[in-house]
């Protein structure tokens, strides 16, 4: 996955489709949940894991879209998608082992 | 491996009696006087001369003696906790030793020595099928282990016997001593703890004080007290006998004088026990409650009775972290837990507004 | 015999000074250091989640324990955290728009979006620090409870990322307007809006799990 | 308020009183020293401003020797109040702040500096390169460290140091019950020193990854720096944890918060779930790098190469991230659940898996070797039985019923104690025999270290076997004392026995590095083990930018190959009309300084005064700012120069 990005600014794009299609795509992803919130009609589990998975799709933009995830300075691997793709693993792995283990099933109800 | 050789008296013979200690618990509370030699004060004669290394080596070996708490278990849990540790001691040692042999073998016989003739194969460095065997090995060790473990970590959630009525008492560590509270028998103690032989105790532990860790090694392992939470620890004795208690868990300056004991006794001692309680005892009042909290040490006390609600109050006086209930108001509780299971109803939040 | 590096040529990154080591990589990829430095801070960005992560499972697990206080529910301003998700989603993009501009070797553009960057960062942290003085004046302090000091301090270390990086960035527009792009100027600004989409991501969970399932 | 009768006051005041005076006595004499022989400035140039990594790591070095040291004393002051019962020698507050330094110091001001040393000295050597990615992170990474580790050593002599454990456990640990300063240092001095620690871990990972010599492979990488990389890993997703523990424990005490309080709904439990998600994976930050060494030192003691290439490297690698997932073991007895405590038991009982395969590999390493008995290998070879032990008893303590029993009592003690001497110590101290040559041109003697090596192993198992015992016997950690009658006396003698063999050990190892500096052996090869990784290709100690011209690696162990023949050893040297001009960091002051403002702020942090904090707030951000503005920042060495250099060391062909 070496940077094929473009080397100089004459191979760079007159028009930034990949930012302002990015653009787009994020405030999609923020008026769904928003209404999904506010309108009331899901159910509180499914709520969450809609919201959830569209907060989840904007990491994806964010990344692709505007931040060159997959470029790398051409010389190696584009390290980066290996460090973060771990980074985000023990970040989930954080986060639900914390709720996991503070629910403290030996207690006296 | 010193105290395997104790493993493996300990699992062929029965077990002697458990109790052990000649010191009664106020000496603990005694504070230490300088130049107070502890040699001359109860300890067992057969110990000999403590200068000799080689009579305290042979101590260690033979390690038949009653001190070693966890090889003397009494109840239930403490059995089953030991028969683990046995377990686990030999599964690893079926690894560990041949280890040590390899070892000593290898550098023995390969060493640089002129004249020494073992083979020197530089090139030899992979081999499949030795990898298989100890990639292999340790992971059929560590599954039996595992399951071992799965299967008795959720046994020791239940309490250890069926058919007898176990009893509740709940524990309330303070710095730095144990207050006791029997609620069907509405008395109370501090720094010691009678128990019925061969009844459930089923301890409900909480904290008035940095959090401490409840053990008795000689009835089972240990649990956390801490403030705000009240947690379960289901404990029996086989056998009457006087057992000691320990605060396991760091709380402060005075931590190392958080011990207690623990009375085993037939149910009709208890019960004679509990009367003279109630007769001749005083009564714990809120007041004195305030003050027995105050950072200080504390001989064994009785009291006949203590402020009816007392544990609770404990555990709820600053809002009790976990009881969701009380404080998100408007929230129901759609998920009903049952003690054992996960308790998610204080943060999953699919549930946290279904009453909304 | 060249024993020091020079000071950033004046305009163009093709001008003699700088020491290239790869003039046909994207311009910010164009001297070694460079190239380490874009690497090291996607690493440290790893270690910013991870910081996130264990915050935000302190919130999750502390969202709970208000102990009589105000819960989300009251104290959340729906239109006010809206427009906040708002203004920081736009500043995003126009952040990449400095990063396109810069790729088309256009100075001016660059530090106009970054200029727009600065100030959408700038209306989005004064919001937050209303929404903030809004809810202490109400007694929702810190100090009150457990969730709330969560809620502050989660929501707060972002609001102090964000803050850095305005300031970041307005050193990063005085050098580009003083240097010009080059592979070092072409370097921060890369890496500054790394920075910056970043902390829209963490903006995104702060919306779905701290504001929208509060208000939910 | 305390209920102790302080009978050990006026032993251990003219102790602590004591040690101030040395430490102060030995200022004195260091500023003496300086002044007189004009050194000042030679210290300023050549070692504050530095970014050289040779130079840095040997800073850690020393800084790592010193903090084993104050470490050890308090390990024997614990000790010698606990030899009999009922001691008065130390007193509660004493000894409770002694058990804090001690295992904080250890952990986090020995065993941290003592791994980066080795990182410094060996990895960009290892791989080729002529500096690590960021130089000058480098010597932010190692300032901040060490004015970390002072600002909690100062403790001692100003306010009072922390006695909350080296765990420091809320709600003790709040305000409440420790209002002192003593827990404001910790909190400080931790994260001062963390954040240059998760700078080292980037750091590390970024020049491992990228600044190979051409050829160089990853699959062609000596197991060290294999094992850094591991570490690094460990490092980026385990520190920013700790970082949040201590800034939310530190937001409790100093803005009222409520995370860790029992007040207002806040839950001590949190931190504990936080500090060990850091907590665990630190004890294998530590102990990797150890594994790396000994993989280096078996091989080239054995003339072998390491068996099993590709498990060890796989094991590294499924240590580093299984290690993620074991951390409630710390507290089972917490009563997370049954289901919790079932899945963390057997995660962390997975890791002896991939650790026993290395150890299979080492032995098989030496197997149908040639084994020389130098100092690192007789270090190593210590290692493998007592780290053997110490990991299988950490198995038995991660089997969760059981650990019910062993939970804070000493057979815990005993087991952390084996693998973290038994490993990283013996680890970092065969490192420091191994590298020495390179890092200093000189040996050490060896018959002092054979003393050093025989009173420190069996010292060492004096002192912790009976431990193992006592655990059994029901005693538990973090007493200052105990009563008669219970069988701990015996144990608790003979402990202390070896622990006084382990000082010994120590006083001896001060000595061959004292004597060896005035008497050692110079070494003129460059390579004095016969060693196979591309260090030893180097003069001794190495020209400040390492290699002249960066050779082109063509296989594992390349240096090895080339002196067999396999390859050509001209490959290694420079070759006149190749050598270019050579790009290098210039100096700075700035992280020395920078570090210092962190000092400031901490301190004043510490004690609350605000006008302190503010002022060495805008001294960090002037020390950004200019930093962030400055684009002179590295130079040429000319050709003339490094022809110069290397033609002197004999080492110019063409
Ligand atoms: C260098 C440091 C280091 C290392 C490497 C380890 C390694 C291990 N540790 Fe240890 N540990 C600590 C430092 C370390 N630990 C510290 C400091 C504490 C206490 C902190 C405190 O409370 O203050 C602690 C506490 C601790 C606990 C908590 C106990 C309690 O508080 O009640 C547990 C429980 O599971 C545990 C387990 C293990 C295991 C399973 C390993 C494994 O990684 C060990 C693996 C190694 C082997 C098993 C040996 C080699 C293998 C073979 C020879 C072949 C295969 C073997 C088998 C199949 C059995 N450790
Ligand atoms: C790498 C880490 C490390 C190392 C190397 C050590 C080394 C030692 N430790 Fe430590 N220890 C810990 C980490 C470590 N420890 C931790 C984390 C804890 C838990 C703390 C807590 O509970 O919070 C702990 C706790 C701990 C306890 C339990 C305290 C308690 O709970 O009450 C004990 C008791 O025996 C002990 C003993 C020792 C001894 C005897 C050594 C020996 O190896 C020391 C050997 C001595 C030296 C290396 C140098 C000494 C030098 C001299 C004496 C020279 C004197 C000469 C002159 C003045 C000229 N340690
Ligand atoms: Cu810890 Cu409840
Ligand atoms: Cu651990």
């Amino acid at each position: 996955m070496s940077g094929q990005h473009p080397s100089t600014a004459h191979a760079t794009p007159s028009f930034p489709w990949q930012y302002v299609i990015g653009f787009i795509l994020s405030l999609v992803l923020t008026v769904i949940p928003l209404w999904l919130v506010l309108d009331h009609v899901w159910k509180p589990t499914p709520l969450v894991i809609g919201i959830l998975l569209c907060a989840v799709l904007q990491i994806f933009v964010q990344l692709f879209m505007f931040m060159h995830f997959t470029h790398g300075d051409g010389n190696g691997p584009a390290y980066q998608t290996v460090i973060l793709s771990i980074g985000f693993f023990f970040a989930i792995i954080f986060i639900g082992a914390s709720i996991w283990i503070m629910s403290f099933g030996y207690q006296v109800q | 491996m010193l105290w395997f050789a104790r493993f493996v008296v300990t699992f062929v013979t029965p077990t002697n009696e458990g109790s052990v200690n000649p010191n009664s618990l106020r000496e603990i509370a005694i504070p230490a006087r300088k130049g107070e030699r502890a040699v001359q004060r109860g300890f067992p004669p057969h110990f000999g001369k403590l200068a000799t290394m080689v009579a305290a080596m042979a101590v260690l070996l033979t390690g038949c003696s009653p001190e070693y708490v966890v090889f003397n278990p009494v109840g239930p849990v403490a059995k089953t906790e030991l028969h683990l540790i046995i377990l686990s001691t030999i599964l690893v040692a079926i690894v560990v030793i041949p280890v040590l042999i390899l070892l000593a073998v290898i550098v023995y016989r390969y060493r640089d020595k002129p004249g020494n003739n073992a083979p020197y194969s530089p090139q030899w460095v992979d081999s499949k099928k030795l990898e298989i065997v100890w990639w292999g090995i340790p992971i059929i060790i560590i599954a039996i282990l595992g399951a071992f473990t799965a299967k008795t970590t959720f046994s020791l959630t239940k309490p250890p016997e069926n058919n007898v009525k176990p009893i509740t008492i709940q524990v309330v560590s303070l710095n730095w001593k144990w207050l006791f509270e029997y609620p069907d028998q509405k008395i109370a103690t501090v720094n010691y703890v009678n128990i019925p032989t061969g009844v459930p105790v089923q301890f409900e532990l909480t904290s008035d004080a940095p959090m401490n860790s409840f053990w008795i090694p000689q009835l089972g392992g240990q649990e956390y007290t801490m403030p705000g939470m009240a947690m379960r620890l289901w404990l029996q004795a086989d056998k009457p006998g006087t057992y000691s208690g320990y605060g396991a868990n760091f709380s402060g300056e005075g931590f190392a004088h958080m011990n207690f004991k623990v009375n085993s006794m037939s149910e009709a001692d208890f019960t004679n026990w509990v009367n003279q309680v109630k007769s001749s005892s005083p009564a714990l009042t809120m007041a004195g409650y305030n003050q027995l909290k105050q950072d200080s040490l504390a001989k064994q006390q009785s009291y006949s009775s203590y402020p009816p609600g007392l544990f609770n109050d404990v555990v709820m006086q600053n809002g009790g972290q976990y009881m969701y209930k009380q404080q998100m108001p408007g929230a129901s509780d759609s998920t009903g837990n049952s003690s054992g299971s996960m308790d998610m109803s204080n943060m999953d939040m699919g549930n946290s507004d279904s009453g909304q | 015999m060249t024993t020091t590096a020079h000071a950033p040529a004046e305009n163009h990154h093709g001008a003699g000074h700088i020491h290239v080591d790869y003039p046909d990589r994207p311009v910010e990829y164009q001297t070694e250091d460079g190239a380490l430095k874009i690497l090291g801070f996607w690493v440290f960005l790893a270690t910013d989640l991870i910081l996130f992560s264990c915050l935000f499972a302190t919130f999750i697990v502390l969202r709970s324990h208000v102990d009589g206080g105000p819960t989300g529910k009251e104290l959340f301003d729906i239109p006010s955290f809206v427009a906040e998700t708002f203004i920081l989603l736009t500043s995003s993009f126009t952040g990449g728009l400095a990063t396109f501009e810069m790729h088309r070797d256009k100075r001016n553009r660059v530090v106009g979006w970054l200029i727009v960057t600065v100030l959408l960062g700038l209306s989005f942290v004064g919001l937050e620090v209303k929404e903030f003085v809004h809810m202490a004046m109400d007694g929702a302090t810190l100090q009150r409870s457990a969730f709330l000091s969560a809620f502050f301090t989660l929501v707060g270390t972002h609001g102090c990322h964000v803050s850095l990086g305005i300031l970041w960035m307005t050193g990063i527009i005085i050098q580009l307007v003083r240097f010009g792009i080059n592979p070092i100027t072409a370097r921060k600004v890369f890496i500054v809006n790394m920075y910056w989409h970043f902390l829209d991501v963490v903006w995104v969970f702060l919306f779905t799990v701290v504001y929208l399932m509060g208000v939910m | 308020m305390n209920p102790i009768p302080h009978w050990g006051i006026f032993i251990t005041e003219p102790m602590i009183l004591g040690s101030d005076v040395m430490i102060v006595l030995v200022s004195v004499a260091i500023v003496f020293a300086l002044t007189k022989f004009r050194k000042w400035g030679w210290l300023w140039r050549e070692w504050l401003t530095t970014v050289d990594h040779k130079k840095i790591g040997i800073m850690y070095l020393i800084a790592a020797l010193l903090m084993l040291f104050r470490g050890g004393v308090d390990a024997e002051l614990m000790r010698t109040q606990l030899a009999l019962p009922n001691m008065t020698f130390l007193d509660a507050e004493h000894y409770d702040e002694i058990f804090t330094t001690h295992g904080t110091i250890m952990i986090l001001f020995m065993a941290m500096p003592f791994i980066f040393a080795m990182f410094n000295i060996a990895v960009p050597l290892q791989i080729g390169a002529r500096d690590v990615a960021y130089p000058y992170l480098n010597a932010i990474s190692f300032w901040m460290f060490f004015l970390g580790a002072l600002l909690l050593n100062i403790s001692f002599v100003i306010g009072g140091s922390p006695d909350a454990g080296w765990t420091s456990y809320p709600p003790l640990s709040e305000l409440g019950f420790s209002n002192g300063p003593g827990e404001n240092y910790y909190l400080l001095a931790l994260s001062i020193s963390g954040i240059g620690s998760i700078a080292t871990g980037i750091n590390f990972l970024v020049t491992i990854l990228k600044m190979r010599a051409p050829g160089m492979t990853l699959w062609r990488m000596p197991l060290f720096t294999w094992s850094v990389l591991a570490a690094c890993i460990l490092i980026l997703f385990a520190f920013p944890a700790l970082t949040v523990a201590l800034a939310l424990l530190l937001l409790d005490r100093a803005l009222g918060a409520h995370f860790f309080t029992i007040l207002h709904g806040g839950d001590p439990m949190m931190f504990i779930n936080l500090f060990w998600i850091w907590g665990h994976p630190e004890v294998y930050i530590v102990i990797l790098p150890a594994f790396g060494i000994f993989s280096e030192v078996i091989s080239t003691f054995s003339k072998k190469a390491t068996f099993g290439y590709g498990s060890m490297v796989f094991a590294l690698m499924a240590i580093s991230i299984v290690g993620f997932l074991t951390w409630v073991h710390h507290f089972f007895t917490m009563g997370s659940g049954a289901d919790v405590n079932t899945f963390f038991a057997i995660a962390t009982m997975v890791i002896a898996i991939p650790t026993g395969v290395k150890v299979f590999n080492w032995l098989f390493t030496m197997y149908r070797g040639r084994i020389r008995m130098s100092l690192p290998m007789m270090w190593a070879i210590a290692f493998i039985p007592c780290f053997a032990i110490g990991g299988a008893t950490g198995v038995m303590l991660a089997v969760a019923p059981a650990d019910y029993q062993y939970h804070n009592s000493y057979f815990l003690i005993a087991h952390f104690h084996q693998v973290l001497i038994g490993g990283t110590v013996f680890g970092m101290l065969a490192g420091m025999y191994y590298w020495w040559p390179k890092m200093f041109g000189f040996l050490l003697n060896e018959r002092l270290g054979r003393w050093a090596f025989w009173f420190f192993n069996i010292g060492f198992y004096v002192c912790f076997l009976p431990q193992y015992a006592l655990g059994f016997m029901g005693m538990t950690r973090r007493i200052y004392t105990y009563p008669s009658g219970l069988g701990w006396t015996v144990p608790n003698f003979i402990s202390t026995i070896g622990a006084y063999l382990m000082g010994i050990g120590f006083v001896f190892m001060v000595w061959q590095i004292i004597y060896s500096i005035k008497y050692g052996e110079r070494d003129l090869t460059g390579d004095p083990w016969d060693g196979r990784t591309l260090e030893w290709s180097l003069p001794s100690p190495a020209p400040h930018y390492n290699f002249a011209t960066i050779p082109t690696i063509q296989g594992r162990d390349a240096w090895w190959l080339a002196k067999q023949g396999e390859l050509s050893k001209a490959d290694f040297l420079p070759a006149k009309d190749e050598l270019k001009p050579i790009h290098m960091p210039k100096n700075s002051g700035r992280p020395f300084i920078l570090s210092l403002w962190f000092f400031v702020l901490g301190l004043g942090l510490t004690f609350g005064v605000v006008p302190m904090d503010v002022i060495a707030g805008i001294g960090i951000a002037y020390c950004l700012f200019r930093r962030s503005f400055e684009y002179d920042t590295d130079y040429y060495i000319p050709v003339d120069e490094v022809i110069h250099t290397e033609s002197a060391l004999g080492r110019l062909q063409g």
